[in-house]
């Protein structure tokens, strides 16, 4: 979806200060939100995740502090799975606890990697190869993908073949894996912004077979 | 209609003077602030871990554990040491480029497996900038969790189109004959910059070139400080 | 600039409803701010009167009311050109009345027309034909422009010669009138958005001389 | 990960349910609504007018006139009466799509010599629809000002990407065969549609059928509806 997440090119916001000092959560519930999402064996992938992000209402995306977005994204996808409802979440008081279970996996390290589908490459053949010149195809779907607008339409370069990995576009839909190989392209920066760019400014972006065709 | 020429610079200069004065008489709300709204998320937050915990969703055990772990175990510190070590031995930069998670994993650093890692390395006339324009990709193994200038709009709207300009703000003023390359974090490949080695460092144990090592350096925010004279 | 205000072909906003028996004002403050711009003879063109609603920064864009947006555009209008103040604004009551001089022209038909500049077209010729392809070139400047995001880089035919008229680039910014022929292009909706689009679709888009070049 | 095939449509469907499940339970603020924010545009609206008027910038009267003229000289009967004329007048209506400002002139109709205006003729096969995707153009001497929704985000965003989507939305249903032609006004050409004459209007008068002529069908935003049977 040509979401509000996809910021790439946009102006007039100002640059948040860097503070070396800040803690890593501001606020306690930022510490729940993040460590009650790690904790859980979630059902979906990070392709969807990432898709329960991006359908935030615009207006709503841009006023959200980061943590916010990751609160509403886990209520969304926890109800949408059936795990929780709106209302155990608008009356948790009234929910009643069942008998714990064992522990399950505590090594931090690896939760993550649980919703990281690993792609089944057997047979997945690369479309192009390191040096070939590559056009973004300009489409528009309506559900999720990591083709950023400012690409769509552009040329660049092969610099490196990323490997085989699981298509976003159909896995955070339900729609399959589709496992592909997915490259850095090399972007002249003037090929992305005209005239405003420096001509010697390249920008590297990461994509799928399925987002490339060749450049004419 | 006025027609007299004024330069582009000039004028950009004089709205947003313009813009600054009345900034606070005209902002209606400053949402993030308000306490009302961080209440909010926290009722909304309380109530959401309760309900999982209650239905055996999630181990309160592995939330804290979670959350331990990103708070003291994972960090720049990790990154740092593999920066320090590059610079120390120029076979082991080479390996870092190639395959930073592998690279990573021969100083026992774990938690590499799930993602690809490259390590991107600034050198004379060429600066490398990382950023996620789409959410906020981050090696979270090697440089732990990101800051939050680098989770936000500003940042993921400007890194890609005006670089220089986002340095510049940082404090970083490129010369235009410097290469710059921008890293979009758009699929499972996690990005961090090897920051060129500051002057007078000769003789500094990998120890303390690792201290000297900050995380915006290797996000490519800015130089690696040159150590404090004592 | 890429502004927030770019918003043709984005998703995840939802329509608001159609009330035909809507006012044209729904709060009075709402009426004052629309009064007061049209009855202002205002130093400023149409061109930088839209320079300064798009430099709203986003986050407040999305959320204001439309009159919200006038009323912070005449505000910092009003400051830039030195016409009031900004503790002026915020003390009113302190502010002097000096005496009343002559009514000024109350023909309420008129009074937008003085925004808009008649372009000398004096030598001004067309670089394009009706029937010619053109293409959109990628530029993106930083500061106000007419020409979409979702256009640039696309190809279209020139439909109609639309006259020549000032430049809004540069006359937004005090750069000049640069007078030139604005052509209405006709782009199928498959090269704007691809296979989302209706194959029988087309989009309209006016167009300034300096944002096309022939089509490759 | 469960690899099931589920619909693209049932997908977005059962994502959009649980969304309006929870709309209530997770919107932290809606700001048009809240009375400190009209509150507030108030004070500083009033404190415009006041130091405007004090410092003899605008007459208060012309105020009143403008906001007069708007509210009950111009509006939608202006351009009815143009697509009366045009459904009786097959030359008026040729006149009208080559120059609307020319026709409209004819009718005595004022305020359109700063920008030049288009009527785009619907016809079986073809559906037109008007919109300013980057800010709020509109034909004010023909149609007076725009309604809320032209001005919204949401129509900006998705009259061009989808237009059959918001007709739909609108409850305007058009057959994949029916051609849809998109105006973005992005300079200063302003546009109104001509929507198609409905049946059973033969023997009304200019007035009658004038009266049938809606705001929304001149942008496109629906068919002109049946005049009601007695």
């Amino acid at each position: 979806m040509n979401g509000i997440h996809d910021l790439g090119g946009m102006d007039g916001f100002r640059l948040k200060e860097r503070d070396p000092d800040e803690p890593l959560f501001k606020h306690e519930w930022e510490r729940l939100v993040f460590g009650s999402y790690l904790a859980l064996k979630a059902p979906w992938s990070i392709d969807e995740s990432r898709y329960g992000v991006e359908r935030i209402p615009p207006e709503r995306y841009l006023t959200m502090p980061y943590y916010a977005r990751w609160l509403y994204r886990n209520e969304q996808l926890l109800i949408k799975y059936g795990l929780v409802t709106a209302a155990e979440l608008a009356d948790a008081e009234a929910v009643p606890a069942v008998a714990p279970r064992a522990p399950g996996d505590r090594d931090a390290s690896r939760l993550l990697s649980g919703m990281i589908v690993q792609a089944d490459t057997t047979g997945v053949m690369p479309s192009f190869a390191v040096g070939d010149r590559v056009l973004v195809k300009n489409e528009h779907p309506e559900g999720h993908t990591r083709a950023p607008r400012y690409v769509r339409g552009r040329q660049g370069v092969v610099q490196r073949d990323q490997g085989v990995h699981v298509f976003p576009d159909t896995n955070a839909m339900g729609l399959g894996h589709k496992p592909q190989h997915c490259y850095s392209v090399r972007f002249n920066a003037t090929e992305l912004w005209g005239e405003r760019a420096n001509p010697r400014d390249r920008v590297y972006v990461d994509l799928f077979d399925d987002y490339l065709e060749p450049a004419p | 209609m006025d027609d007299k020429k004024v330069s582009r610079r000039e004028f950009l200069a004089k709205t947003s003077a313009a813009a600054s004065v009345t900034a606070g008489a005209t902002h209606v709300h400053s949402h993030e602030a308000a306490d009302d709204v961080q209440s909010e998320y926290s009722l909304r937050a309380r109530a959401l871990v309760s309900v999982l915990t209650k239905k055996n969703l999630i181990d309160p055990a592995t939330l804290d554990q979670v959350v331990d772990y990103y708070e003291t175990k994972v960090g720049p510190h990790i990154g740092a040491r593999l920066v320090a070590r590059s610079w120390l031995d120029p076979d082991f930069k080479d390996r870092l480029v190639a395959d930073a998670g592998a690279a990573a994993a021969e100083l026992g650093i774990s938690g590499t497996l799930s993602s690809e890692f490259r390590a991107v390395a600034n050198e004379p006339g060429v600066h490398n900038l990382v950023v996620c324009t789409l959410c906020s990709c981050y090696p979270w193994p090697l440089l732990g969790l990101p800051p939050t200038w680098y989770k936000d709009t500003a940042y993921r709207a400007k890194a890609v189109i005006d670089p220089r300009g986002v340095l510049r703000e940082f404090g970083l003023t490129l010369d235009d004959d410097v290469e710059v390359r921008v890293w979009d974090s758009t699929a499972e490949v996690r990005y961090m910059v090897i920051p060129e080695r500051p002057d007078h460092t000769n003789g500094l144990s990998e120890e303390a070139l690792a201290a000297l090592v900050t995380r915006d350096a290797m996000i490519g925010a800015e130089r690696v400080p040159e150590p404090v004279q004592r």
